[in-house]
């Protein structure tokens, strides 16, 4: 079970006005919730106020029903958060084997022991081949693609309760972008996983997700199925401008 | 109007290193001349008037002392500078002492550059000068081992080469087995006492401070060498350089030979005061050869305003220690004059001997044509170590 | 944009690589690649990440040391210097966008006037065009690091584009962006190659390119695998299966001309 | 005697090769205190991406500590212990109370109050303990060891390469074979993210400023004997080659300090043996100018990395 | 129609510059000989610190061998100073001339300051163009290290006790009117206003914008037609000028170079100053360089009351620890510098966008 509650969300950074303003919002158990919004909207906001990286004003964040407002970043990771945060957040020092070893380190409070682990890491190498092959190359000579890759590798192989994406896709070949979609829709549906995903691609977030969830000057606009937001052109022109 | 006189005071100033790394040899100097001036003021003072004396800190950067000596001369208004530390330090302030006629007195260095009566008509040494020291030691190396071969451990600066200059100038020049030098920085002379004792010297004379003293001869004996130690006033304290080696490393020390102008042996009657006055006057801090100096500054120093005159000025102060008739209270008669402005050309032999440093008899005196052997003279101490105003 | 060239049939191309080789210790990042761009031409660069399309701007732009092959800028060799290169016409956006956060709008887009003079016309003007265009002037004076992300990246347009290059180099100008700001960009794309300038571009996103694109080249493991107009590419077989992949969800939802107002 | 006997067993041996062997063992085992102190500096770069110009000051303290508990109880482990455990709560408290107060984006506001740092705390320990030398012994004999006529190391000086040894060989394992390794690595790379990895990040800087300084107080221990005694300044000129040592072996490679450090010994004292002292530091110079020009990362740093 | 014009620009610019360094001559009639030593002082180690703040706050190097550039410029101006002095008083006999006698071997010391910090700066530059932050500094470092073996390795440079320059006596037309202390800090101030003024200008201009833009993003600037490499070597050759410039008024007022005035302590306070009045700012370079040289002494002033019965242990240091502490919390409560700290209180954000626009109006207009 790991449902994730947003109660009256008061976000801003520094003494600035509100990004966020009293956002409710739940993505349930093993739920894809995709979060969409124009460029500016909140999403990444939202998602690092989630992480504790950016301090909550007002309001509460609940992780099956514990809350997780006073906790530290890192103590929320080890209630079994992750976040792939926007860009590229590759330790660009480390190697992309010590970048993967990096994820394995927690896992929903229990370290894991050897064997799990290196299973796990074999599965990331299979799922993103090119980082197979660049294995001992250091973060820093990775193409952008390939920083992508290892971010999302890195936050799978930690095995999450809930994962948390910012825009994912950036940057990434079309056929990845497919695959990785798929793995977060097989990962929900046979873990239980539960997703937040921000995207700017609003069509293959959709394609995936149970739920769109529209963000607009930092207020839930619009909460639909995706498949209907999706298919009603209406709807879309509204919330997303095309 | 003289600068620092009044009815009741005569207000003099010096720069020494009381912090950063060269505070450790010297610190306790300007502690043990105040001491003194504690006890002339306590006795009445020089013609009524008591000396205060300011020191200034200037760790041993010239950048520093000029500061200091200007806040001195122009802020605290003082009648003269006495005993300013270092040969860098003081270099950097003796042009500005010169144009404003401050007198500037028994400078605490052997540097040469202190005697320059034309250039510098108002600045006079105290220290015996480098060249002496290092001639009067390789003289006696000569006088007591004919088959002597005579090395130099030095200071990378005018101490260094000064004494190197003493030991040429009694030896010959290039005629010095090996010439070392340390610089304060590294303090670590393995190296070059490796040289040392590869050349085969079985005399090193040490241009050196007390600290690399004990540095020098911990290090030969760690490396089972035992040559004769033969070294200058500046860096052969025996209670400081027992200090350093310890228990153990102590023995090293017995039969090294130093050279002094100061009464600077337990078995003086200046030695014997001083003790008093330190106890006294200086919380009973650790009594050194430091003490000795410092003590021996304020004396002469007390002596000099004493000739002075009733009224003194800074023309009668300069001309009293000109005049020669200043005695002091070393191991022969001060030999200040107009165109000599040092007082120490005469410096008598120590030796350790079953752990006592202490004076021989002999004694050398160091002109031009090299080092002559004469007779110690002492100051004789009267009037309780205060200065006699006629 | 006001230099207006047409690309006669015997002038040389505004970019012509060939035999292009690079690499890194044990990798390839590029073997023996060649294609050409010319005046008033856009090409799309597009293949799997790693395939070396960063790469080829790098060699282009002398931040790496080309193992073999030729490299040649309206029919010259292209220059290794830094000044060298703007001034032979040739500007570039960073994959990584690169601004200069600590240095306002307009600061930021006045840093390439300090080496060289726009081609054709006045500093002054190039400046308030590029501007203009790109709907920056009212943020000349913001600080470019506090700005929203569309924003940031049209700075890093602007000032590629204030020196009115003859050969722009676009590494993934549409990351990121939003609809609407994607269609103000293919715009801006257009106008800037109507007016004569030839324009290399590394995309991802597949309807954008094949929106402004004149021909696509296509690489995989640093080797050219397809070459030819956005249609025929679309279609190949080798370049579904090494890039583009079954769509998922069915097909990408086509733009539709909307206004991008409702972000700014 | 025994040195004649010696020397007439191995009559090939001059006095030029003696003393070049001699200068060799000494530079190699002065060399391995820089080691150290270079090691220490590198840890506080990767734990911190700074480099700790308090550092000097920082490992004496301890070292006044050792030599009072050394004094009191005449243990000169006992005194090693504790300097070791002072150190590693001095580093600890410099970094908590202090370096976190200043913002990190820059590294200046970081250094100066570094440099605040060392006069407080030099300035501090001359009121403390005065100024002077405090002669400080070794615990095993300084005499060198004769070896077919030629003086070389001192059990003393063995036991500050083994020392030495140890040292790096342990923080080798901890940096690449332990997850604490990684996880001061990465904390140090990237702290947010590393974050997000549920590092706990603060935990590990100040982890790496105890080991640092607890090194450094242990190189500054081991160094005191060698000189002229424990001063507030007794570390100042380890501290300053020592990050030539390190810069040499490029400031983030703990075997770069080994080897970089011995370099640096063997090269001073060479040049102090055959030129002089006073040349010393310009061959330091020269060699660090050298290397950086050639690699401008030093020697043994990743390569240069990939900018666009 | 709007065009580049930099020239009225840098007319103003002149103007200020001009009427600061009047103001700052004015000042000198105020101040007894001791605080005019003080304000000549100040204004030496002002020069220095302008040019360490501009490198470091504008193109992010950090340098910790400034103070042996100032050296550079000393001993060059010493030197030259000394032997067109000598020279000249050889081919007349006698230095008859005043104004000659004293101007023509300080306008030529002043030249050979130029050449020897230049030369230096240029050295140092073109390794500083290659290495990054820590390895800069570590090369800095041993530098300074390195200057007392230098000055007793190199001939002529008496080592240690270093060489003195010579005296700049007043002119007799001025010898009624002023002190030789406050002669002495119109020079200072003469030469330090020739060393700011030029940094100011580029700081301002394109020079300074290259320079931020190197700063930011090197590979940008690179594809911005801007070669980080000249930048940061031009860079570092400007600041070791000033800094020469700088050792240069150190060396008129105290007439003497020794390596131990350049110390490893010094070269840390210079970037104690730049620091503490705010990186990049020159204001702020003005404010740090009063303040490490007049702090020592307000420390001392303000422990003179102490009982002296606090030891000795205490003289001298304790000041050193007040220092220090003061360092500490100025950094940790104003990291930005006193001149940032000043600057907003004061300005208005319309003066700020005014400001900003600048470089933008320079263009346009
Ligand atoms: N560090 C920051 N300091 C100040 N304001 C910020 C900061 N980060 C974001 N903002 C502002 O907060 C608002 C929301 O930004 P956010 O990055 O959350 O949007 P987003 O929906 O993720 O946009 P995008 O699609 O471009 O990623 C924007 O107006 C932005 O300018
Ligand atoms: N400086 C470098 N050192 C080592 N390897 C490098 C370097 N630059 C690039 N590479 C490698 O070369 C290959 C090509 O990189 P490049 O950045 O050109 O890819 P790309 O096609 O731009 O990919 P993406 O679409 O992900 O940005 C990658 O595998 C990358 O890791
Ligand atoms: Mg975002
Ligand atoms: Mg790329």
């Amino acid at each position: 079970m790991s449902t994730l509650t947003i109660e009256k969300l008061t976000v801003g950074h520094g003494d600035g006005a509100p990004v966020l303003h009293g956002l409710e919002l739940e993505v349930p158990d093993g739920g894809v919730v995709a979060l969409l919004g124009a460029n500016g909207a909140g999403k990444t906001t939202l998602l690092r106020s989630l992480m504790g990286l950016v301090p909550a004003r007002s309001g509460r964040v609940l992780l099956d029903g514990t809350d997780l407002t006073r906790l530290s970043t890192e103590d929320r990771v080890r209630r079994g958060l992750a976040l792939v945060p926007e860009g590229r957040s590759v330790v660009v020092e480390l190697t992309v084997a010590e970048n993967l070893r990096l994820g394995t380190l927690w896992k929903t409070g229990r370290k894991r022991k050897g064997p799990a682990r290196e299973a796990a890491v074999g599965q990331m190498y299979e799922l993103f081949e090119p980082l197979a092959r660049r294995r001992d190359a250091a973060g820093h000579t990775l193409s952008g693609g390939e920083r992508q890759m290892l971010a999302l590798a890195r936050a799978l192989v930690g095995e999450p309760d809930v994962l948390l994406l910012d825009e994912p896709s950036l940057g990434l070949a079309p056929l990845v972008v497919a695959q990785l979609l798929g793995v977060l829709r097989d990962q929900a549906e046979a873990t239980g996983l539960t997703v937040l995903l921000a995207e700017q691609n609003v069509t293959g977030a959709l394609s995936v997700a149970d739920r769109g969830v529209v963000l607009s000057l930092g207020e839930v606009v619009a909460d639909r199925p995706a498949a209907e937001l999706a298919a009603d052109p209406a709807l879309r022109h509204a919330y997303l401008g095309f | 109007e003289v600068p620092g006189v009044t009815d009741d005071k005569v207000v003099i100033g010096t720069h020494q290193p009381l912090t950063g790394p060269a505070a450790a040899g010297f610190a306790s100097i300007s502690a043990a001349t105040a001491a003194y001036f504690e006890y002339v003021n306590g006795q009445g003072g020089i013609h009524g008037r008591e000396i205060e004396y300011i020191v200034k800190d200037d760790g041993y950067n010239p950048a520093n002392t000029q500061t200091v000596v200007r806040e001195l001369v122009q802020e605290d208004e003082v009648f003269a500078i006495v005993n300013g530390l270092g040969t860098p330090t003081h270099s950097s302030v003796l042009d500005y002492l010169d144009q404003n006629g401050v007198p500037d007195l028994f400078v605490a260095s052997g540097s040469l550059t202190w005697n320059q009566p034309d250039k510098y008509p108002n600045t006079f040494g105290f220290n015996a000068d480098y060249v002496t020291e290092g001639a009067a030691l390789a003289q006696h190396a000569l006088d007591t081992d004919p088959d002597a071969v005579v090395c130099v451990l030095g200071q990378d600066d005018d101490f260094g080469e000064g004494i190197l200059q003493g030991v040429e100038l009694v030896v010959g020049e290039g005629e010095v087995a090996t010439n070392q030098t340390y610089s304060t920085a590294d303090q670590d002379v393995t190296a070059q006492l490796g040289a040392m004792k590869e050349a085969g010297c079985t005399h090193n004379v040490l241009g050196t401070i007390n600290g690399f003293t004990a540095l020098a001869v911990g290090t030969a004996a760690q490396m089972e060498w035992f040559p004769k130690w033969h070294v200058s006033s500046s860096g052969s304290d025996y209670p400081t350089l027992a200090e350093y080696l310890g228990e153990e490393g102590t023995p090293a020390l017995e039969g090294l030979v130093s050279v002094n102008y100061l009464p600077n042996s337990p078995s003086s009657e200046w030695y014997e005061l001083f003790s008093q006055i330190n106890e006294e006057y200086n919380d009973g801090a650790p009594y050194t050869g430091n003490t000795t100096f410092g003590m021996s500054v304020g004396y002469q120093f007390a002596e000099a305003l004493a000739a002075a005159g009733e009224n003194p000025t800074r023309e009668s102060i300069v001309a009293a220690v000109e005049s020669g008739d200043l005695g002091g209270n070393g191991i022969a008669p001060l030999t200040y004059s107009a165109d000599d402005h040092f007082g120490h050309r005469t410096v008598r032999i120590a030796v350790v001997a079953d752990g006592v440093q202490d004076f021989t008899d002999s004694a050398y005196e160091v002109s031009d044509a090299g080092a002559t052997a004469v007779e110690p003279e002492q100051a004789p101490l009267e009037n309780e170590g205060i200065p006699a105003t006629e | 944009m006001t230099t207006t060239s047409s690309s006669t049939e015997d002038s040389p191309p505004r970019l012509e690589v060939s035999g292009l080789t690079v690499t890194f210790g044990g990798l390839t990042a590029l073997d023996d690649v060649s294609f050409s761009v010319a005046d008033g031409e856009t090409v799309a660069l597009i293949g799997p990440n790693g395939a070396g399309k960063t790469t080829v701007f790098n060699a282009v732009c002398g931040l790496v040391r080309t193992r073999r092959g030729r490299i040649r800028v309206g029919g010259a060799p292209a220059p290794s210097s830094a000044t060298g290169l703007l001034g032979a016409g040739v500007s570039r956006t960073l994959q990584g966008l690169g601004l200069f956060d600590h240095l306002t709008v307009l600061e930021n887009v006045l840093v390439p006037l300090t080496s060289v003079r726009p081609g054709g016309g006045t500093s002054a003007d190039a400046v308030q065009e590029v501007l203009g265009t790109l709907g920056l002037g009212d943020l000349a004076d913001a600080p470019a690091g506090t700005l929203p992300y569309p924003e940031r990246k049209r700075v890093a347009l602007a000032r590629a584009l204030v020196t009115r290059p003859r050969l722009l180099l676009l590494d993934e100008p549409a990351g990121g962006l939003g609809a609407g700001d994607i269609d103000q960009l293919a715009q801006t794309v257009r106008t800037v190659s109507d007016g004569g300038c030839a324009v290399l571009l590394v995309e991802h996103h597949v309807d954008f390119v094949m929106d402004v694109a004149d021909r696509v080249v296509v690489l995989d493991f640093g080797h050219v695998i397809a070459c030819g107009t956005p249609d025929e590419v679309r279609r190949d077989p080798a370049v579904e299966e090494a890039y583009l992949g079954v769509p998922v969800g069915g097909a990408q939802v086509e733009p539709v001309e909307t206004g991008r107002e409702q972000s700014a | 005697m025994a040195l004649e006997l010696a020397s007439d067993m191995t009559p090939e041996m001059g006095p030029a090769v003696e003393r070049l062997v001699f200068l060799l063992s000494t530079g190699l085992a002065r060399g391995a205190v820089l080691a150290l102190f270079a090691l220490s500096l590198v840890i506080v770069y990767r734990a911190a991406r700074a480099v700790n110009f308090a550092q000097a000051a920082m490992a004496i303290v301890p070292v006044y500590v050792a030599f009072a508990v050394t004094s009191a109880s005449g243990s000169y482990w006992l005194g090693l212990a504790c300097a070791l455990v002072t150190g590693a709560l001095l580093g600890a408290v410099v970094e908590r109370w202090l370096l976190r107060l200043v913002p990190q984006d820059n590294p200046l506001p970081g250094i100066i109050v570094a440099i605040g740092l060392v006069m407080v705390l030099q300035a501090g320990l001359a009121i403390a303990f005065g100024p002077d030398h405090r002669p400080v012994h070794a615990p095993f004999s300084q005499r060198p060891f004769d070896v077919g006529g030629v003086s070389v190391l001192s059990p003393y000086d063995l036991f500050v390469l083994i020392v030495a040894a140890v040292v790096m060989g342990g923080f080798a394992i901890l940096f690449n074979r332990t997850s604490i390794g990684l996880q001061l690595r990465a904390a140090a790379f990237a702290p947010e993210t590393s974050r997000l990895l549920g590092v706990r990040v603060p935990r590990m800087v100040t982890l790496g400023w105890m080991l640092s300084i607890a090194t450094a107080a242990l190189a500054a221990l081991l160094l005191v004997p060698t000189g002229l005694g424990l001063d507030p300044h007794a570390a100042d000129v380890l501290f300053v080659n020592a990050f030539a040592a390190a810069v040499i072996g490029g400031l983030d490679s703990p075997v770069g300090a080994l080897v970089a450090g011995l370099v640096v010994g063997v090269l001073a004292s060479l040049v102090t043996g055959y030129a002089s002292a006073a040349t010393a530091p310009l061959a330091v110079l020269a060699l660090l100018t050298v290397v950086l020009l050639v690699r401008p990362h030093g020697l043994f740093a990743a390569r240069e990395a990939r900018t666009a | 129609m709007r065009t580049l014009d930099l020239k009225s620009e840098g007319t103003k610019l002149l103007l200020r510059a001009g009427l600061l360094t009047l103001l700052a001559l004015g000042a000198t009639f105020l101040l007894d000989p001791y605080r005019n030593y003080q304000l000549a002082t100040s204004a030496g180690v002002f020069a220095a610190v302008a040019g360490l703040t501009l490198l470091v706050g504008l193109t992010g190097q950090l340098s910790l061998g400034h103070a042996v550039l100032m050296a550079a410029g000393g001993y060059g101006y010493a030197l030259t100073a000394t032997w067109v002095a000598g020279a000249l008083a050889g081919a007349e006999g006698e230095v008859a001339d005043g104004v000659v006698g004293w101007l023509l071997p300080l306008l030529a010391g002043v030249g050979g300051a130029l050449v020897a910090s230049g030369a230096l700066g240029l050295l140092l530059g073109l390794a500083a163009a290659r290495l990054r932050g820590p390895y800069l500094a570590g090369l800095t470092l041993a530098l300074v290290i390195a200057l007392p073996s230098a000055a007793s390795t190199i001939p002529g440079l008496s080592g240690a006790q270093g060489i003195s320059a010579p005296f700049v006596p007043v002119p007799d037309t001025l010898a009624a009117l002023i002190a030789v202390e406050q002669w002495h800090a119109w020079l200072a101030i003469g030469v330090t206003a020739c060393a700011v003024t030029p940094l100011v200008a580029l700081r301002a201009g394109r020079a300074g914008l290259r320079m931020r833009a190197v700063h930011d993003d090197e590979t940008a600037a690179r594809l911005a037609g801007v070669d980080p490499g000249r930048v940061k070597t031009g860079a570092f050759v400007i600041s070791s000028l000033a800094a020469g410039l700088g050792g240069v008024v150190l060396a008129i007022v105290t007439q003497q170079v020794s390596p131990g005035a350049y110390g490893l302590g010094f070269s840390l306070l210079l970037v104690v100053a730049a620091v503490v009045g705010g990186l990049g700012s020159l204001g702020g370079a003005a404010i740090g360089a009063v303040l490490v040289t007049l702090l020592p002494w307000v420390v001392d002033q303000a422990t003179a009351g102490l009982p002296a019965d606090l030891g000795h242990r205490l003289q001298g240091n304790l000041e050193i620890v007040l220092f220090g502490v003061v360092v500490i919390v100025v950094t940790v409560l104003w990291p930005g510098g006193l001149s940032r700290l000043l600057r907003t209180k004061k300005r208005s954000k319309k003066t700020q966008l005014s400001q900003n626009t600048q470089l933008f109006q320079n263009t346009e207009r």
